[in-house]
């Protein structure tokens, strides 16, 4: 496999990461959140591990994303952070 | 150099279980005569039991019995020798007179509680029979520190605030202290001799610890026996005098300072033992110490108005005299020790006795008032200045012959100070009792005419008659007493 | 250069999960934001599940799924290592039930104190 | 044919649970039998197991039958047969006497709530006794979740207390999780006693050493060790009484023994007392923990926080003994452990069905309790006396033997941290018995006298406390026929 | 500290290094003829280490447990208002709880309060594609086998798909489909036929999750009792992680009434 596509993809994740612990909108985060665990996944796919990537996908990106929208839907957007 | 063989009985756990198994009874009981029935029996029981097992001490045999090894060379063990024999005798006898007693205090007073007041009286003689017999430190401490938490609720028995300020010093003084330093002090002779069993030679005595280590433990030993009330770690029992008379007179004068006093002595002889002392001459530090306390307390004692305060004070005194003595390497000294434990005990049981039938009958506590009382309450009077010079150490008491000994014994390791420590003390204890009595014959009271002060009942003044005899009988016939302590010299 | 070039394809991996790790130790530590800590719990999470990962690659493998016709002759240097992939499917479903009790209990705070500032809890509870 | 009882400790409550929440759904009544009968079964072949290893030795059971490095092992020693039969019996005794106020508190989810309970018990009888790292942290995960739950259902401010607790120990389990990645990386195996082996050839990486100091942290974070105890007190203070009363006495005490099992046999005590000399360090911080804890317990006026803090100080022994790395040292820690379950949960026990009766729980409303509520008081004063460590109660036996483990390693600070909590233990129950003790009548125009707690409250009580006694008598049996052949060579 | 320890580690991705030469070649080599499955993820999961893997399903239902005895309110507490909508004209009012309540007439329809238009493409869509949705799932679950996934993912997948169609049209419509009694019923079932196949392998004399046990039962030699034992516990994993994720969803996203969604 290429590194430099995997190192790419690291810096995507590393990204999504700070972007959801920095956005001001917590649906925003939520959603970064999902980017960030999908990022994840096609990672893990490239590293081979196809079982954990396709876990992390329907898991990571999909349901707790769904998750976090709908306690942040009956919460709050809001916060200071 | 140990006489007499082990056998193995189970006459002391009997001794120590008869009183805490009637607990249960009394507690459940809710009338009064069968909860005084039930302590009846059990003192009888007791006593009877001890008694059976003084042939055997007489003989120079050892009663041992173990009840569960807890650590390599420790385990909860009983022995009986002949100085618990000693102590379990007085203490167990003087149980009945005292419970006697309260019956008399405790109905004239119409205290409240009772049921508690008498299941915790059995609990804590439980506890001394448990000091008395066992056999090693550890078995020791356990009953020491039951001693501590049984006595807790008689001393605070009136529930008020003195009581709660009571209880609370009670227990910051003597928990703290066995917490504090008896345990770590057990730890280190643990650590430096495998054992913890009380041997004659002393366990200390080949362990390699310097002079400076062992003068620390001696003295974290006396002090954290703070039962023995040795200043400045005294102040708990003039605070403890708010406890209802009985209490105060056979667990202040006898069960529960005579158990620190005990345990002092066990350490001294049984764990460091007399000849280590003498040799790296610790037993003076002690005995100075010992000796300010018996003069000072003495002193207190002069200025109290207090009748039971001032007992208080001149308890911590004479206890000291027995420390005094244990620190003497001589074996006279150490038979006046172990004869003033029951003399004194005689005595200071039948003082309490008097001041709790005065205040029985008359509701009256200190001194001052007490002008003339004597003509109303002859019995009383007469029977408070026997107790007086059992105290002062006046013939023809018991006293008199344990402070024998003990000058004896000074003199004879031809030491003068001791003499003259007792002697001093002497002269001032009988310059704060004789007052007491000769105002009680011939002072003259404020409101001695017309309300018809009359003597207490009869439950009270039964017992201290006896005990009162018993001061005198000691000195006539301290044939048993001297066997015993004989032995122990010559163990 | 090369050497340097060479520890680094080596050891960037660790690095990175490194990295991801102290920025989720961040987000539970110093966000004030409840469901922002949360949403660094999992990141912390996942950086972990990252470095097991790429502890079980192996140079020219292939996914540990063997070919069918050759389950005769399995060599294992052929097939990535399987077991950091199963302990780390345990992981992410671990992962996924604390954030389901996490966010549930966010929800219960909100309903508790309607908001999701920590201070302004603390704030309200000492007034109460 | 091997015996099945290891499988059975973990799986008969796994089953009992499943079986507690249906029968929530279907028929409420059950749940309670059926959990009994669980917990019944789980602690009798528990007591069974410790009676085999103490005949026959270790048992080893492989799970599917595959062996060791491959498939997952339970292995049970002395060492956490001896634990597992404490905790059963305290599960099983908890389950009895917390039935009246789950009854009164959880009416509406019942089902769930024993389900959670039994599943928390499934995870620490698991962890106890798995013999594989990374089952550990599955089993470690479980306790935990359920743990969060059960903790969440006290209201006020219960949600957020637990929710710190969510973050404390995810990051706590995270940093042992971590640790044994560093451990299967360098190693490539998870099951401890292969670790153990291949451990002992290579003392000086510095791998290792960091693995070593993450899981150990990790643990300790999940002990609520000072200065990492800042979950702790909120926690079980604002959890429901029949959580607490369950949690309590077993959480931290199960991630002690896993902290006892990593230090003195994953890693060995020669790796972790000689080679890195963290000895001393760590001791000294426990000491400086146990008077920290004293501290804090001192400051509580809540008696229910007040004996949550007490935990502090229990779980400092246990680290300090540990550390110790003499022979008393260790043992007085295993014991102090076992004895500290029963400990802890007699005091809690007595707490609750006090305030069963009675909600709020200040120095000043607990006036005459001991005429009103007098079996309950005393299990109270029992508990206390053993915590402070008087004899002849269990806990003064394996202070002695702690003390004396620090006074052979030299450590006399440790002594003094020892003494000087045990007597602000006493302070602290002081306090409570003397307001209790003391009885101005204010009641009397105050509100009613209460009556003494139901009997299914009072009878365990009575049996934890009169367990206590035993135990400190029974220690020297204990002791030299338990604990001390489960010892590793090592620790001489 | 971290990165200073990272120094030992072997290379990445290094064929040799320990972790990848002393355990898992076995597993990788001994798959096949040991449990007759090829995916070696799935054996290790569901087989050496099934152990851990019941403890996994066993935390979801855990977590299951606790969102739901966390967040559910049960009868006795209602929302402060339902709001109804008359379907052909469209006009909607709104009930307070003390109000008194609306007869059940069928040209009203109860709805959402925070009610969105009605989106035709969305709702078709949805309601088009979940059935495909749930058939991949099942493929999923059965083929773990032989190609990635399993219990675990299909599980989710099929909780996913009802989640969508709670999501796409509204939580009562899903809950007409699966009773929340019912997903209780489920998920307990789930993990119990995990903890079930383990037990009946201890019953027939073997011990804990010995599927080759199962051989004694099924017409199959013990390998292949080995793979069906495999694919019995995914099936378990699978409905016990499918009505977790659904029960989860369902009180987070409806604060526990459990009448609308998002």
């Amino acid at each position: 496999m290429i590194w430099q596509l995997d190192l790419v993809i690291l810096t995507l994740v590393v990204i999504c990461g700070i972007g959801s612990l920095m956005i001001k909108d917590l649906l925003g985060a939520a959603i970064l959140f999902g980017a960030y665990s999908f990022m994840m996944c096609v990672l893990w796919a490239v590293m081979g591990a196809v079982d954990v990537a396709f876990t992390e996908a329907s898991v990571g990106a999909g349901v707790s994303t769904v998750f976090f929208v709908a306690a942040v839907f009956h919460t709050t957007r809001r916060t200071k952070d | 150099m140990e006489v007499g063989t082990e056998v193995n009985s189970i006459l002391p756990l009997l001794a120590v279980m008869v009183s805490a198994a009637v607990v249960p009874i009394l507690a459940s009981s809710r009338s009064a005569n069968v909860r005084e029935a039930w302590t009846f029996v059990a003192a009888f029981g007791k006593v009877g039991i001890v008694l059976a097992m003084l042939p055997h001490v007489l003989r120079g045999d050892k009663l041992s019995f173990e009840i569960a090894p807890v650590f390599p060379g420790v385990s909860l063990a009983f022995r009986v020798d002949a100085m618990g024999e000693l102590f379990a005798l007085v203490s167990s006898f003087l149980w009945i007179v005292t419970s006697a007693y309260s019956i008399g205090y405790m109905r004239g007073l119409k205290e409240h509680g009772q049921t508690r007041y008498y299941s915790y009286f059995a609990l804590a003689m439980s506890s001394t029979m448990g000091v008395a017999f066992s056999a090693n430190l550890l078995t020791l401490y356990v009953f020491y520190e039951l001693l501590s938490f049984a006595t807790y609720p008689l001393v605070t028995h009136h529930q008020d605030e003195e009581g709660r300020s009571a209880g609370r010093r009670y227990l910051t003084y003597i928990v703290g202290g066995s917490i504090g330093l008896v345990l770590p002090a057990m730890l280190v002779c643990y650590g430096s001799s495998q054992t913890l069993d009380f041997t004659p030679g002393g366990i200390l005595a080949n362990s390699g610890l310097s002079r400076f280590e062992l003068g620390l433990l001696l003295f974290m030993f006396v002090f954290g026996f703070a039962k023995a009330a040795i200043m400045p770690f005294h102040s708990w029992l003039p605070a403890a005098m708010v406890a209802p008379t009985p209490v105060s007179a056979l667990l202040h004068a006898v069960a529960v300072v005579k158990v620190g006093v005990f345990s002092i002595l066990r350490v001294l002889g049984w764990v460091f033992g007399v000849a280590l002392l003498g040799n790296v001459e610790l037993g003076w530090l002690v005995g100075f110490v010992a000796s300010g306390t018996i003069i000072g307390a003495s002193l207190v004692a002069l200025t109290q108005d207090g009748l039971k305060r001032m007992l208080a004070y001149s308890t911590i005194g004479q206890l000291s005299y027995i420390i005094l003595a244990g620190t003497l390497n001589s074996g006279f000294a150490w038979k006046g020790a172990l004869l003033h434990i029951a003399m004194h005990a005689l005595g200071k049981i039948t003082l309490f006795f008097c001041a709790g039938a005065i205040y029985v009958a008359t509701k009256k506590e200190r001194i001052s008032e007490m002008g003339g009382i004597g003509r109303r309450m002859p019995l009383t009077m007469s029977v408070f200045l026997v107790g007086a010079l059992c105290v002062i150490g006046l013939p023809p008491t018991g006293g008199f012959i344990s402070k024998w000994f003990l000058c004896l014994g000074s003199l004879e390791i031809g030491q003068i100070w001791p003499v003259v420590v007792l002697l001093t003390s002497s002269v001032l204890s009988a310059a704060y009792l004789i007052p007491v009595v000769y105002k009680g014959f011939f002072g003259t009271g404020p409101d001695i005419q017309g309300e018809g002060m009359k003597e207490a009942p009869v439950w009270c003044l039964v017992p201290m008659t006896v005990s009162a005899a018993g001061c005198i009988a000691s000195f006539f016939f301290p044939g048993l007493f001297l066997g015993l302590a004989e032995i122990i010299v010559r163990g | 250069m090369d050497r340097i070039l060479e520890v680094v394809i080596a050891k960037y991996n660790y690095w990175i999960y490194i990295v991801l790790m102290m920025i989720g130790l961040y987000g539970v530590i110093a966000k004030n934001n409840l469901v922002k800590k949360i949403v660094g719990m999992s990141i912390f999470q996942t950086a972990i599940i990252l470095f097991f990962i790429s502890m079980g690659m192996k140079k020219g493998a292939t996914i540990p799924i063997i070919i069918h016709g050759q389950e005769a002759s399995v060599r294992a240097s052929d097939y990535i290592n399987p077991l950091p992939h199963v302990l780390m499917l345990t992981a992410i479903v671990v992962a996924v039930s604390t954030l389901g009790v996490a966010l549930a209990l966010a929800v219960k705070i909100y309903k508790e104190f309607d908001t999701l500032e920590e201070d302004e809890i603390l704030e309200k509870i000492r007034k109460s | 044919m091997t015996s099945h009882l290891p499988a059975l400790v973990v799986t008969v409550p796994l089953l009992t649970a499943f079986a507690a929440f249906a029968a929530g759904w279907l028929r409420p009544k059950l749940c309670f039998p059926v959990g009994l009968t669980g917990l019944g079964i789980t602690a009798i072949s528990s007591i069974w197991l410790l009676a085999e290893v103490l005949e026959a030795g270790t048992v080893t059971y492989e799970l599917g039958r595959w062996p060791a490095p491959w498939g997952i092992v339970y292995v049970v020693d002395r060492l956490n047969g001896v634990v597992l039969a404490a905790i059963s019996l305290c599960a099983f005794i908890q389950w009895i006497s917390s039935r009246a106020s789950v009854k009164s508190q959880f009416s509406d989810r019942i089902g769930a709530f024993y389900g959670l309970e039994l599943l928390f018990v499934t995870g620490v009888m698991g962890i106890t006794v798995t013999g594989d790292a990374f089952n550990l942290y599955v089993l470690l995960e479980i306790a935990s979740i359920t743990a969060y739950a059960l903790i969440a259902m006290g209201g006020g401010r219960a949600p957020l207390s637990s929710l710190n607790y969510v973050f404390m120990g995810t990051i706590g389990a995270c940093f042992y999780l971590l640790g044994v990645g560093y451990l299967y990386i360098m190693t490539g195996s998870l099951n401890m006693a292969d670790l153990a082996s291949i451990l002992r050839g290579m003392r000086s990486s510095q791998a290792i050493l960091v693995a070593f100091v993450i899981i150990i942290v990790g643990v300790w974070l999940k002990m609520g060790f000072f200065p990492l105890h800042g979950w702790l007190p909120n926690a079980y203070t604002h959890a429901p009484w029949p959580a607490t009363t369950l949690i309590a006495p077993l959480m931290t005490k199960v991630m002690a023994y896993v902290m006892m099992r990593l230090v003195l046999f994953l890693f060995g005590p020669e790796y972790s007392f000689g080679v890195l000399g963290l000895k001393d360090v760590v001791v000294w911080w426990a000491s400086l923990a146990v008077v920290a804890g004293s501290v804090i317990a001192l400051s509580q006026k809540d008696l229910k926080r007040m004996i949550t803090c007490i935990i502090l100080i229990e779980i400092a022994y246990m680290v300090g003994g540990t550390f110790l790395g003499n022979r008393s040292g260790t043992t007085g820690a295993i014991f102090h452990l076992v004895n500290d379950v029963f400990m802890t949960l007699c005091v809690f026990l007595a707490v609750s069905s006090l305030a069963f009766r009675q909600r709020e729980l200040d120095m000043d409303t607990m006036e005459g309790l001991f005429s009103e509520m007098p079996f309950t008081m005393g299990a109270l004063v029992t508990g206390a006396l053993s915590i402070v460590g008087v004899p002849p109660t269990c806990g003064f036996f394996s202070k002695w033997l702690l003390l004396k483990g620090a006074l052979e390693a030299g450590h006399y600070e440790f002594m003094v941290a020892l003494i000087l909590s045990s007597l602000v233990c006493l302070v602290l129950f002081f306090r409570v018995f003397e307001a209790a003790y003391f009885d101005h009548g204010e009641r009397s125009h105050g509100h009613h006298r209460m009556r003494e707690a139901p009997l299914g409250m009072v009878v365990p009580l009575l049996v934890v406390a009169i367990g206590i006694v035993a135990l400190g008598l029974m220690s020297g049996e204990v002791i030299s026929s338990i604990i001390e052949p489960a010892l590793p060579r090592g620790v001489l | 500290m971290l990165i200073w320890a990272s120094g030992e580690f072997p290379p990445w991705g290094d064929p040799n290094s320990p972790a990848s030469l002393h355990v898992s070649p076995r597993y990788i080599e001994k798959t096949m003829e040991e449990t007759s499955v090829p995916n070696a993820v799935t054996s290790v999961l569901a087989d050496y280490r099934g152990y851990d893997t019941m403890f996994e399903t066993t935390v979801i239902f855990a977590a299951g447990v606790s969102c739901f005895m966390l967040l559910r309110l049960f009868s006795g507490r209602e929302r402060s208002s339902h709001h109804y909508r008359h379907i052909l004209t469209g006009l909607t009012l709104r009930v307070r709880r003390k109000g008194k309540q609306l007869p059940e007439l069928e040209e009203f329809e109860p709805m959402d309060s925070l009610w969105t238009p009605y989106d035709l493409i969305l709702r078709t869509l949805c309601r088009f594609l979940i059935p495909f949705i749930q058939l991949f799932a099942l493929y999923v679950i059965a083929h773990g086998h032989h190609s990635p996934g399993g219990g675990f993912q299909g599980g989710v997948i099929l909780g996913a798909s009802m989640i969508l169609l709670a999501i796409s049209q509204d939580m009562r419509s899903a809950l007409r489909r699966i009773r929340e009694r019912t997903l209780a019923i489920f998920s307990v079932a789930g993990v119990a036929i995990y903890a079930g196949t383990g037990a009946l392998c201890l019953i027939l004399g073997s011990n804990f999750l010995d599927y080759a046990a199962l051989s004694r039962i099924f017409p199959v030699d013990p390998v292949g009792a080995r793979s069906l034992g495999i694919f019995l516990v995914e099936v378990g994993v699978g409905i016990a992680v499918m009505a977790t994720m659904i029960v989860i969803y369902h009180n987070l996203a409806s604060e526990g009434f459990l009448d609308e969604g998002l």
